[in-house]
């Protein structure tokens, strides 16, 4: 294949509110360690929600759909990840309206438009623990992919594998946005749990259009 | 984990539906999305206030809507920032024309949900205010960081608000008064346990039989300092001098100094740790001029308390003593 | 035991010190023996009411003094009844000359020096009264055991009879009253965990991770029966029922519905409750005419929640509503 | 010795406040079992102002004596225990007022006074699991053992053992007077702490005044 359809994107979605709701107590555990210990709950609650969304979602319309998404977690997840969830999709949203497909090319632009809207949106550069610190080396590790030619299976791997190296660097970092930051250098030693879901977002991604 | 509760999912409105059986004639609340505004809403005229932010924090801000405080609050899921659909709706619910003031507690989320809200509202031809509370001397305040926490100053700015806008004051005025008494406040807390957030079953974190955690904020997190169990006169000195130093509180003044539980301290150790800061402060010539004591801003069943000291002028003091009728805070009314 | 306190023998008095502190415009303190007395006592020519036992119930009986209820409290150490020079002492200090009544909760140690003070005083030739509030249905109520506890409505008959020697009626009047809602008012209450006497160190009993006791008093003494953890609602109808059964409330009265935290318990949950109760009292139609939410009888930080109910008439209802400015009750002033 | 003597007396108080102060988690630990874990706690409070009593009493009056140390209980102790011990030592002051001595005899009948001025107070009768069934056995063994006319030293002991047979037999009782009586049959099985203090006080006086 070397499209990503609107199908896919739906077989994506899904995959995602899967791994969520299955990782619910990991990704709160990491968020215990150095937040409040909601960070599965909350996008658990969110992506339950989403999953009403994409079954009622008619028109294939990737950019519509990804916006109805965006919507929909912005007004039931709620914290930092909510707008920060919200934003990405609403910026992916915002490069593949009317689409019924996708090349790799053009997913690496809508997933760049998100990655900026994160930014934006945050505040955070790389290196301060955020899930930016997974999210900008997979857009990276994204485009080299597509601009070398690589298949959307392909593109989607190297971006998922680069998000995993991303998260396990949050690790010894010292974070600097979000209520990580409060615990100053008690925050080293732990992984990120926003990071962790974003590489769970794109893992996910590589999983279902790759076997798709 | 033993609460009094039916399914974690349903404690928010389960709690809201009992606040709106109790408190029907204080308050109107809206079930989806969640939101409470005072029974009179809106005042036609008024600068309207509403806050909002994460459960497991009560009275505030449910417990703070009423005549002379709140006009709204918007409760998100426990120790979760509300979304902005409940906001934007709750800011219109509240509008009477004058404009509407979120007082917005500084966490990355709040901020960011109230951010949305805003804009959306902004677009809907509301004025709105927004004013971030970042009161808590634990974090330090930095560019390259969230910033400082908002704690007990946001139960302060919400009462001494709140009367300013019963007084009529403009929303302009409002919102100087409120980035006034965040500049004049500042707070600093202690958990001697953690707590239980419902969904997640478990402690958020676990501290041995003779640790306690300084510097915490309101949401089961970490502090920033773990220490073996001190006195309580130990205790509150290491939260009140951070507290005293950062506001270079002098001799002479008068503060409204505020000693709050986290939930699971009991009003006896509460006036066993004023009567410490009366000590501290009198040592200093600081005058207490007013005082809160009690558990107004909780994180669900943690032991352990914070200190805020606002620094007084005869305006917050009058608006202080203010009637005030909400559900947690009564006077004059 | 990790509490903020310095030493366990001076929780009582530090604790009163902070009172002191705080609450000048209030009360005054005296330290030995240990009494507080509205600002204004003696008020001439007014029935005086005093109460007193355990320390360790906050904000009862301290922060129930002032105008519209206590005249006067005696703080014992933690969970133990004060001694009768105590209530002696203050009995005089609130005698205004038209005699003073003792609301006197049912425990043998309570009875018995309350009678000692009463023996007392009259000998000075001060009119005193004293009534035995016994609500709590969890016990046996018999000829040939200590009888009921007296829980809950002491904070009820506290307010109701305050108002009412407020207003300037006669002691027998006003004892009258206090009978009259004693008889009117059943209670029940449930730990999910102990609490730990400071001087004890330790807790009182254990509970498993899944265990609740069900028929608690307030000292932290094991209930009648040690259960499986339930559901807020399963739990506020095993509270509920046998009080509405022990009052005998039929459809279409009216009552008072009190919900109690004993201390470790937060609001958020206190509001779940009231829901379930709600439910409950509408399934029989019959109606919350009044409600009082929060932690006002407690056991230091057990977690846990006692329901409430007393049967309002019309004088009642306007008895609670009169002003009350205490430092833990206050309306309409 | 034929005779209790003043400085007997005071003897024995001394012994029973140290004893008291040795044993005040046992008592305590007995008092959270069926009770609110003060029991130990509160005696030891008034057994420590009474020694401050017994120092300062100059004249050799053991009514006198006994009259303060009753006071103090009652203004220091609180609880059930402070009336009822402050009750016990009010009543055997009055039958030992001026005397600087007493005989076997005299010893029994302040004992009975004060042990009637328990049961008068608290309204307990034998069997209720309170202090009562440790005091009366005493009594009544003091008793046949002066009529007997055995030494006080033998009186003493006589009354000791069967208060410590008292408290034994609260251990299966079910508690109908003070605060264990709210437990039910749930008070069965464990040892009344008021009977135990009194026995330890009885315990006492065969060990001070035996030795002395
Ligand atoms: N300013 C920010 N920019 C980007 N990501 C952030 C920012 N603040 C927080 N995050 C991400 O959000 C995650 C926490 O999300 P969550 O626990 O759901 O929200 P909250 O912190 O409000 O409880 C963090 O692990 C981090 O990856
Ligand atoms: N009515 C009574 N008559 C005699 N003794 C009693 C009575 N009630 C309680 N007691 C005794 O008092 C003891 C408890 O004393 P204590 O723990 O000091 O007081 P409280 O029960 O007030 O906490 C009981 O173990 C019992 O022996
Ligand atoms: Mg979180
Ligand atoms: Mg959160
Ligand atoms: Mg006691
Ligand atoms: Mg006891």
């Amino acid at each position: 294949m070397d499209t990503i359809g609107y199908r896919d994107v739906v077989g994506w979605l899904r995959a995602f509110a899967a791994v969520v709701s299955e990782k619910k107590e990991f990704l709160t555990e990491l968020d215990a360690a150095i937040g409040d210990a909601d960070h599965g709950i909350n996008m658990n609650r969110g992506m339950s929600a989403a999953l009403g969304v994409i079954d009622d979602h008619a028109k294939e319309d990737i950019g519509a759909l990804l916006k109805a998404v965006a919507m929909k977690l912005i007004s039931t997840v709620g914290g930092a990840s909510g707008p920060l969830y919200g934003t990405l999709f609403l910026q992916m949203s915002t490069r593949t309206g009317g689409a019924s497909e996708l090349t790799a090319a053009q997913w690496v632009d809508a997933l760049t438009a998100g990655r900026d809207g994160v930014v934006a949106r945050g505040k955070a550069e790389m290196g301060d623990k955020t899930m930016v610190d997974a999210l900008t080396p997979a857009v990276d590790a994204a485009r080299e992919a597509a601009d070398a030619g690589e298949s959307p299976a392909a593109v989607l791997r190297a971006s998922a594998d680069a998000a995993a190296t991303g998260v396990e660097a949050t690790i010894p970092l010292v974070a600097r946005k979000g209520r990580a930051s409060y615990l100053g250098e008690r925050s080293a030693g732990h992984q990120d749990p926003g990071a962790t879901s974003t590489y769970l977002l794109l893992d996910a991604a590589a999983g279902a259009i790759g076997a798709g | 984990m033993k609460k009094l509760i039916n399914s974690p999912e349903d404690v928010v409105s389960e709690a809201l539906r009992g606040m709106e059986a109790a408190h029907a004639d204080l308050v109107r609340v809206n079930h989806d999305p969640k939101y409470l505004v005072r029974a009179d809403a809106p005042v036609k005229g008024k600068t309207a206030i509403i806050s909002g932010g994460g459960s497991g924090h009560e009275p505030m801000h449910g417990g703070f809507v009423g005549r002379g405080m709140l006009d709204g609050a918007c409760p998100g899921e426990v120790f979760t920032s509300p979304t902005p659909d409940q906001m934007l709706d709750c800011t219109k619910a509240v509008d009477g024309g004058a404009g509407v003031l979120h007082i917005v507690k500084n966490y990355t989320g709040d901020v960011m949900n109230f951010e949305l809200a805003a804009d959306l509202a902004r677009g809907e031809g509301i004025e709105v205010e927004a004013v971030v509370i970042d009161d808590d001397v634990a974090v330090k305040d930095s560019l390259y960081t969230a910033g400082r926490r908002g704690v007990g100053a946001t139960v302060l700015a919400e009462k001494v608000c709140g009367a300013a806008a019963e007084e009529g004051r403009s929303l302009a005025d409002v919102a100087q008064l409120c980035r006034d008494v965040n500049a004049n406040a500042r707070s600093m807390g202690m958990a001697l346990t953690s707590c239980t957030v419902p969904a997640a079953g478990k402690p958020t974190f676990e501290l041995g039989d003779d640790e306690m955690e300084i510097g915490i904020g309101i949401h089961g997190e970490p502090g920033r300092e773990r220490k073996p169990a001190a006195s309580a006169s130990e205790v509150t000195a290491m939260l009140a001098e951070p507290v005293i130093e950062d506001l270079g509180l002098g001799s002479g003044e008068s503060v409204l100094a505020f000693v709050n539980s986290m939930g699971g301290t009991p009003l006896i150790e509460l006036y066993i740790v004023f009567n410490e800061l009366k000590a501290i402060l009198d040592a200093r010539n600081i005058t207490i001029g007013r005082h809160l004591i009690g558990p107004f801003i909780t994180s669900l069943e943690m032991a352990g308390c914070s200190i805020t000291l606002l620094r007084l002028n005869d305006e917050m003091t009058r608006l202080w003593d203010a009637p005030v009728h909400t559900a947690a805070l009564r006077w004059g009314a």
